[in-house]
């Protein structure tokens, strides 16, 4: 396990990347790796993360700095930017259901292929995938999701790498965790250990414990 | 009383002890404040929590604790938190009983749509196609129409959030069945005739035989 | 939440029920509620469980008496009496990669159709199974798994039906709680409220909490 | 020394520092006991645990504490615990550096059969499948004949339970890498020549230029 600091991570990052964000509506998303990745001002990133975040708060700071190329996301709702650099042409966003989101992602760190999902079968969710039918229903074949790196918000991280996570800042970081080439974990409280039974993130899936000042 | 208490009042009268239920963002959060007494409801939060509480006061607030509107919420005894993985599995796995949520437009096949006005506004779906294939019930909350243009269609023009997945709607002029023959009205809100429904509505609506007074609570005129 | 005895739990039983039994070498089964399927004498049964116990322990209790008519498992290798079962034409087995049977279930109990894996493919395994390329990649198309019962043994039990599975006694009892029609829950030990973030089993899977005398 | 010690032994060398390994019941597990010094390795058991440690004393032995051997175990400091759906994610999605299993047969093509002997056995694959598909590595560590018979063939005879998935093979007689053009002996028992190898394998062996004496700490004869 490498515990490095924020200039550390910065050596991490280049164009081009594909990032996945912990995070809804920015609770569980590391404010402190978002900043690190604005400040190195790397460009055409791909960003995976539940929804857009805020125009000043979580990967809503990526998009206004422009440098975010595609976004796959379930929601932009709250961040008037997205529909704004969509209309111009300036981000590229792939809409889909929060729960295939979730599988696909799941899927990838899994070594799955992909699920058979109903959800969105009728709708434009399904243009350009397959459908298979399973028992006379019909289920919509989503693919396994991958990224370069994924930046992961632990309440609790131990001197492992092992995560405990808060309340409902859990959401899709255990599952990122799982799905990213390198995998950065920033910590509300750092300790030495955490019980066994109850870590959420096993440590062989973090790649790099990120401290502020280390 | 607004329209939007007048639906939620009425919405809430359709939860069952035990039941566990998702309220999208918007009106139908609301339902929340109308739970019957003597029964135990279960809300559920998309974004990974049992036994959604309701908004607590500014010292008991934690923000690592929000709902799916990323709002600042309580759990109550009992609860649980969760990844948005196992979230989606109750959702999708047939485990939450019913869900409310909003509406652009319904139609007669109860088809919705809800997530996109192309070209103009586009959220995304959120949880809310998970929510409409998963929910053992799917109920719309909303005004009957938007602008005096009617939002209960014959065949939705918007792109669709689910296909054939609702089965009630609750608006301020009534609350309406979705059947294999078409849309049922079953009550009527007293201050509306049968006439003003079906003029505001698209589709041809069958009248229930035993059509019943929409049972709100009023308080004042709305 | 039903607080129920054993003898109620006796009345949810009958002859050619699906039950899944949690637990690996029997760690995490609840010997309570297979000592009670054992007394109701019910046949026909089709068991869903990662192995076949030993012959005196777990699942394998209810092959000895009799009871089970199809056994849908990983392996068997620690009980004998399967192998011969197997070989009189008196037990059905339906062998699948212990991997795929964890799919199969979370797919049973998440609305999903089934899953893609690679796992199996050229072997026998594949045999009437669909077969899917995905970037060039075999996957086979395994699908969802449910049953009607399913026993789960709980290490920690609250009044509400949360649970939490102490070490190694999770394994597939999560899983098999969200996959079946009525799910009953054995406590090792039954408390009044189990922390939010902990719980592994929310109790919204759990349809009754069964207590030796209740 | 009996030969499954010199196995394990020379198995062991092959661990690195950092690794995620999963080892299979019998001999593989044996692997364990000569972790080469000042390397940590996390052994995963698929039952559902990280970090497993050595068989604990009888006072500190617990119940709910198993390996996929169901033998009574313990867990290092820094382990954590899960389910059996979170395990083969760790198994299948590629988490596992190496894997060692036993084999009743083993072909030049690297597939591998070790989970039925129709009509005789039927023990079943367990984790085996998911491990061979999922782990970076797979290493077979087997005697190299069975009753005489060669277990290291042209074609596997019985079904397989994964096809071209191994990477090594590790006997009694030496050490084999399985490349695109067939088996190679890399590494060799000093007790035995080349030829005593060819005789007891079925495959052609592709001698390496460079073949060394396998690298085991000979304590006494086997």
């Amino acid at each position: 396990m490498k515990l490095i600091d924020i200039n550390q991570f910065k050596a991490h990052l280049s164009d081009g990347l594909s990032i996945m964000v912990g995070g809804f509506m920015a609770v569980g998303t590391s404010e402190t790796l978002i900043d690190a990745i604005v400040e190195t001002n790397v460009k055409n990133l791909t960003i995976i993360c539940n929804d857009a975040g805020y125009p000043d708060k979580g990967v809503g700071k990526l998009i206004k700095n422009k440098q975010v190329k595609r976004l796959i996301a379930s929601h932009v709702g709250l961040n008037p930017l997205v529909g704004q650099m969509m209309a111009e042409g300036s981000l590229e966003v792939i809409l889909t259901p929060q729960g295939t989101l979730a599988e696909q992602i799941r899927a990838g760190g899994s070594g799955l292929g992909g699920i058979l999902t109903p959800t969105g079968v009728g709708t434009q969710v399904e243009e350009g995938k397959q459908k298979i039918i399973i028992n006379d229903k019909e289920y919509l074949l989503e693919t396994a999701l991958k990224a370069d790196i994924a930046i992961i918000y632990g309440s609790l991280v131990d001197k492992f790498g092992n995560v405990i996570y808060n309340a409902t800042t859990r959401n899709f970081n255990p599952i990122m965790a799982m799905a990213s080439e390198k995998v950065f974990v920033w910590a509300e409280k750092y300790v030495d250990e955490l019980e066994p039974n109850y870590i959420m993130t096993p440590h062989i899936f973090v790649d790099y414990i990120v401290k502020e000042n280390n | 009383m607004n329209i939007k208490e007048v639906i939620a009042r009425r919405v809430a009268k359709e939860l069952k002890d035990g039941h566990v239920v998702n309220l999208g963002i918007g009106l139908p959060t609301l339902v929340a404040n109308y739970v019957p007494e003597g029964i135990k409801v279960h809300f559920q939060s998309e974004n990974g929590m049992i036994n959604l509480g309701p908004k607590p006061d500014l010292t008991q607030e934690h923000p690592d604790i929000i709902n799916a509107g990323g709002e600042k919420v309580s759990i109550l005894t009992g609860g649980a938190y969760f990844d948005s993985f196992l979230s989606f599995s109750i959702i999708r796995g047939g485990h939450v009983d019913l869900t409310v949520l909003g509406s652009l437009e319904v139609d007669e096949k109860g088809n919705i749509a809800n997530w996109i006005i192309p070209g103009k506004l586009v959220p995304g779906m959120g949880g809310a196609m998970d929510l409409l294939v998963g929910a053992k019930k799917v109920i719309v909350a909303m005004s009957h129409t938007n602008k005096g243009k009617p939002k209960i269609l014959k065949q939705c023009t918007l792109p669709l959030t689910a296909k054939g997945e609702v089965n009630m709607i609750f608006t301020e002029m009534g609350v309406m069945e979705v059947t294999d023959k078409g849309i049922r009205l079953i009550e009527i809100n007293p201050i509306y005739t049968v006439e003003d429904v079906q003029n505001n509505t698209e589709a041809q609506l069958i009248i229930a035989e035993d059509l019943k007074a929409m049972e709100i609570i009023y308080e004042n005129n709305c």
